[in-house]
């Protein structure tokens, strides 16, 4: 899915200067150590909190890498290509309320995890946004955790609201919350993120055929467009040809983000189909990702969607992330 | 009560009862809401569609698309009701039950229609014969079938205050009613029909009607049948189960389903680890069905009255 | 799906004088009495032929009433709108073998109804084509019957390869039987119908997403669209959009064929259909047709999708449907 | 044979074993063509991928069309093996296998990796303890959990002689292989690997093994176990259950599955028609998997092997 820029912030302040982000006016700077705790969507971002975002994200691959391979299992491939998404969703899009976890989450953004086995990413920008300790990262997929292999309310962990694993459901699942909304006039949004490959379950295009005949429009749907499954790239396994255009063909209002790990875009992407919202049709982002993103021999490739790297590449990997200053879990 | 005192004046088809059930549950109830795919009027569920609109949704022909908006309506605090054919509210749909409903626990009500033979000349590929199997394996799922019209409103009504999945069975055809309409439901707690000390017959949904019958044929030889309307399959009243299997020490269990899986099953486990007696199943022997009239293919199928005398002599032979 | 002209074989005679039928030559003549047992598809028809295909059309529109009025269930609706697609395809396109059915079906063309429940237009078209007794129709739907309510392989009636009614599963096995051609280097062709409100089914586009990426270009699916389905339009129902722009997002060859209660227009569109197979993609039509054609109180209305008429309606029908030559069951 | 010369010398998967299975099946009958659903490797199906590409089929993430393009692959004379986790080989398709394979009655081979707990650290979601009563329930059904790497082989190769849908279940970890590996597998005949008087053990899958564990340990303690390997779920071998039980009048039923409709629920059906006992079960009770070990998780879900130990005790002393 296009070449790969090297990761680093560096890089990513590089292209800051270029693109100018949206109103960079001083507002309040937040530490991103206390828990967000109210509607970044209503305000733009300044630099520090920018900054503090990128360091997030690279704390979050971090702990992805770790999480994976503590346990040797796990799917550090997604997790690692939508790092990007989740910071700019829960760092910076979502109004949501860590803290106080409700699963109605009524006058929320809610956001849902169709991919379910990019768990490693959710939960760690979870912990780190506050849902719950960050030393729980450190029992993802141990007996009696509640950091399942695939995320779940089974066990009662804050921010999850449906389990996932079993591709195909989520936007479906996702649908009916952005009917209840509708229903009792809340007009807060619905996020969903379902991978690429599961776009062949045919769950999805019945969701998608309903969602676009019941004007469900306060649903902001985000694929992770890497172009890679299990057994090898989509267009190997089972292509999904001219992406844009099915979504198009079942009525979606469809956005393109071709930088989906670059994180102003990101934001700046998920803000924009915040505004899409409300005029009749879901909203769709297709979002170019590379699996794998920042650690540079997982990365593009469908070779580590589920695989744990061992001693040697998890020392080579955590090398090519260094540390932040919010400490690994 | 007395066997001859259990009289039908009146044939109703459950579904009925499910349709004047949900009705009425629109009305107490606001957080109530319904869904069907493509199955509007054979699940009767255009009387609550006709009173409240925007608590409807129709998902066209897409169960599994319906259980997900089900299990994210229940997300967002509502009570949904799902309605289809019970072949496609389970064994279509099962793990998107399992994983967005049981698992995650949501409080989702699945309603089936036409299950089991008597949907009639639809024929096998419509009939499900494991619907029950499959439920009453999901753990934390709460699996119902009632006998006639005015259960299923009662039961329809009650699971609503139940917070948890549900699977509520019921069919097609005119079946004779003779509940009492103002009888509460009880989840998971069997109705005793008529005491008896020769067998225990333990039946769910059409089949108690006909177990009545039988029963009633049986008294008239000298036979005491024992008659327990099990309509909540899971979870099963075990006490009652036990406390006339302990008197009768024989067992015919009715059901309109396969005898692989079903609540047969489930009470033969029940017995064999507590209670080891005979048990004669009256219900499908590993087979499809076919087209035609339901009590046809009840009797084709021996699920009739007289495969139910015939049990209960095995049964007691067999003591 | 458009105003509905009257039915009859006059308007279609009147019609084939202002269209042109592909080389009107003269062929031997094929009495439709005798079994149609050879490729009619190689050669070309001619105005006997044509006049008696259209006798049989009008003959199985009288036999789907009957069957249905007869066990007072069944679905007349659908079976009438694609009278003519059966009529051709079976009395002119197929190269098939009613006197000696297979299952395999080596070096045949083979049919699939994945919309199962209009098994009465199958089951006359295949008894007046030579694969049953015309008697069995007696037995539709009655106990210990070959003619399930739902067409079916478990009780061994000639001419059925797999069960359907359970809708959204034909076009997966057609695809299927198409591949084992294409292993046996076997070059006939795999034809499939399906209902329109069928696709709402996801595993349909599971289908349609395999069929494309493995170029299977020797299936034909033909959808009745019909518009309807049983609780009121497709478009009061989940409105399937812009239709032939979804077939073609998934990368199909798209065919459109405004008239499917032409008997000619559809003859003509099949052939054309067979000639665009072998190009590397999976061929559809997209079939208008009337449901409940030819009756007028059932035409264009989704009311008598799976309703059995009265005595009194039975009656009317039948008066609007005169007897022909082939007589009934 | 006595069961302290039942050994095992190495561990292997149970999924091993398909693939060279597999990978044989197509040098012998080129009739064999196989599908996955982008679990190539999961399933070891890339031996025979890498050996005949022109009879296989990847499907992408679409196991309901997989199932309705092998019936079709059937349709057309071949026999077609599917290959995904057996959550997705089950209760995701349930219904594209009951019309399309079971009720239409085509040759196709579902072939199931990843059952049970064993499945580890994926969880819940992926973990599936129903698919053997889903499987069971459907009429013509064959269903067929070998317990080793040796027996899966023998197994894969065998149900492509049997004309008809089989449901072939094994799992994802490294287990201890016993059979021997040229050892042939007779579908529906259950293996007697050690006699005894005292209990009938009946044991599926990955379970068997630890059975054999279980008596050995017993019979230290003096107490016989007659073990039986009952790697068919159906068609059941009655006779070989009956002819157990008539002697030792106990039954243990040991697998990976639910309490709720496997094989203990099969074997109970059989015995209370038949000849009722005291049966124990050891399968999980009533609830969903959870992240972990395979060892661990067998454990705290009440399948280890002192769980076969007290089952033994608990069915002798209800005698
Ligand atoms: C219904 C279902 N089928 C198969 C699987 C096994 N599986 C897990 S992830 C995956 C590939 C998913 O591809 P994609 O959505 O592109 O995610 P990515 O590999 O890019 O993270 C598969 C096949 C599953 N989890 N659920
Ligand atoms: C999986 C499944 N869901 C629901 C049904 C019930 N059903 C039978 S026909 C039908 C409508 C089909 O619509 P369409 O394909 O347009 O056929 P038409 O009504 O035009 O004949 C429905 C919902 C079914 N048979 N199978
Ligand atoms: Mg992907
Ligand atoms: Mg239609």
């Amino acid at each position: 899915m296009g070449a790969a820029p090297k990761f680093g912030a560096a890089f990513l302040f590089k292209r800051l200067e270029i693109l100018p982000l949206p109103q960079l006016a001083s507002i309040p700077i937040i530490t991103l150590s206390t828990p967000i705790n109210f509607d970044f969507s209503t305000i733009s971002i300044n630099m520090a909190d920018f900054s503090k975002l990128t360091e997030m994200a690279q704390q979050v691959r971090r702990d992805i890498v770790r999480m994976v391979y503590n346990v040797q299992s796990g799917h550090p491939g997604g997790s690692l290509g939508c790092t990007e998404f989740f910071v700019a969703l829960y760092g910076n899009v979502l109004k949501h309320s860590p803290k106080s976890f409700k699963m109605e989450g009524k006058n929320q953004d809610l956001f849902f995890l169709s991919n379910g086995h990019i768990s490693p990413v959710w939960y760690s920008v979870l912990a780190r946004t506050g849902y719950f300790p960050v030393a729980e990262l450190n029992t993802f997929r141990k007996l009696n955790t509640r950091l399942q292999g695939h995320p779940t309310t089974h066990e009662g962990l804050p921010g999850i609201r449906v389990a996932s694993g079993s591709l195909g459901q989520g936007m479906s699942v996702a649908i009916g919350t952005a009917l209840a909304k509708k229903l009792d006039h809340d007009d807060r949004f619905v996020f969903c993120l379902t991978g690429d490959g599961e776009l062949q379950e045919g769950q999805c295009w019945e969701a998608l055929m309903f969602a676009a005949h019941h004007k469900v429009d306060n649903l902001i749907v985000t694929v992770d467009w890497n172009g890679q499954q299990i057994d090898g790239s989509n267009d190997q396994v089972l292509s999904l040809g001219n992406l844009p255009a099915k979504w198009k063909a079942f009525g979606w209002d469809v956005l393109i983000l071709e930088q989906g790990n670059n994180l102003e875009a990101v934001i700046t992407m998920l803000r924009k189909a915040k505004r899409r919202c409300g005029k009749g049709k879901p909203i769709a982002v297709l979002m170019k990702t590379d699996m794998g993103y920042g650690v540079d021999f997982m990365q593009g490739t469908h070779k580590w969607h589920g695989k744990a790297p061992n001693q040697e590449q998890f020392e080579l990997a955590m090398a090519q992330l260094p540390k932040t200053s919010l400490g690994d879990f | 009560m007395k066997l001859e005192d259990i009289v039908s004046s009146a044939t109703r088809a459950t579904r009925d009862g499910f349709g004047e059930g949900l009705l009425e549950l629109g009305k107490q109830n606001p957080k109530v809401v319904a869904l069907t795919a493509d199955l509007l009027e054979s699940l009767q569920m255009h009387h609550f569609k006709n009173a409240f609109p925007e608590r409807f949704f129709q998902v066209g022909i897409a169960e599994a698309n319906m259980i997900g908006i089900a299990a994210g309506l229940a997300i967002g605090g509502k009570i949904p009701f799902t309605g289809t054919f019970a072949n496609f509210s389970t064994g279509r749909v099962y793990d998107q039950i399992r994983q967005s409903v049981a698992y995650s626990h949501k409080n989702v009500k699945i309603c089936a229609s036409h299950a089991g033979l008597t949907l009639g000349e639809d024929g096998a590929t419509h009939q499900i014969l494991e619907d029950i199997g499959m439920m009453r394996m999901l753990p934390g799922m709460v699996v119902i079938n009632p006998c006639d019209a005015n259960q299923t409103k009662a039961a329809t009504m009650a699971i609503a205050d139940y917070y948890g999945p549900v699977y509520l069975r019921f069919g097609r055809p005119a079946w004779p009613v003779f509940t009492p309409a103002d009888q509460k439901f009880e989840i998971g707690k069997a109705l005793m029909l008529a005491e008896g000390s020769d067998v225990s017959i333990f039946a769910t949904g059409h089949l108690v009607w006909t177990a009545i019958e039988a029963a009633k044929e049986l008294a008239a030889e000298g036979i005491s049948c024992e008659v327990i309307n099990i309509h909540t399959i899971k979870p099963l009243d075990e006490t009652a189960i036990l406390d006339s299997v302990s008197k009768t020490k024989a067992v015919v269990v009715a059901e309109e389903h396969q005898r692989n899986g079903g609540l047969g099953d489930a009470i033969a486990n029940l017995l064999v680890h507590n209670l080891p007696v005979p048990i004669e199943y009256v219900g499908v022997k590993d087979s499809f069905g076919e087209s035609g009239k339901p009590v046809e293919l009840l009797e084709k199928y021996g699920l009739g009255k007289k495969d139910i005398l015939w049990a209960v002599k095995d049964a007691i032979e067999r003591k």
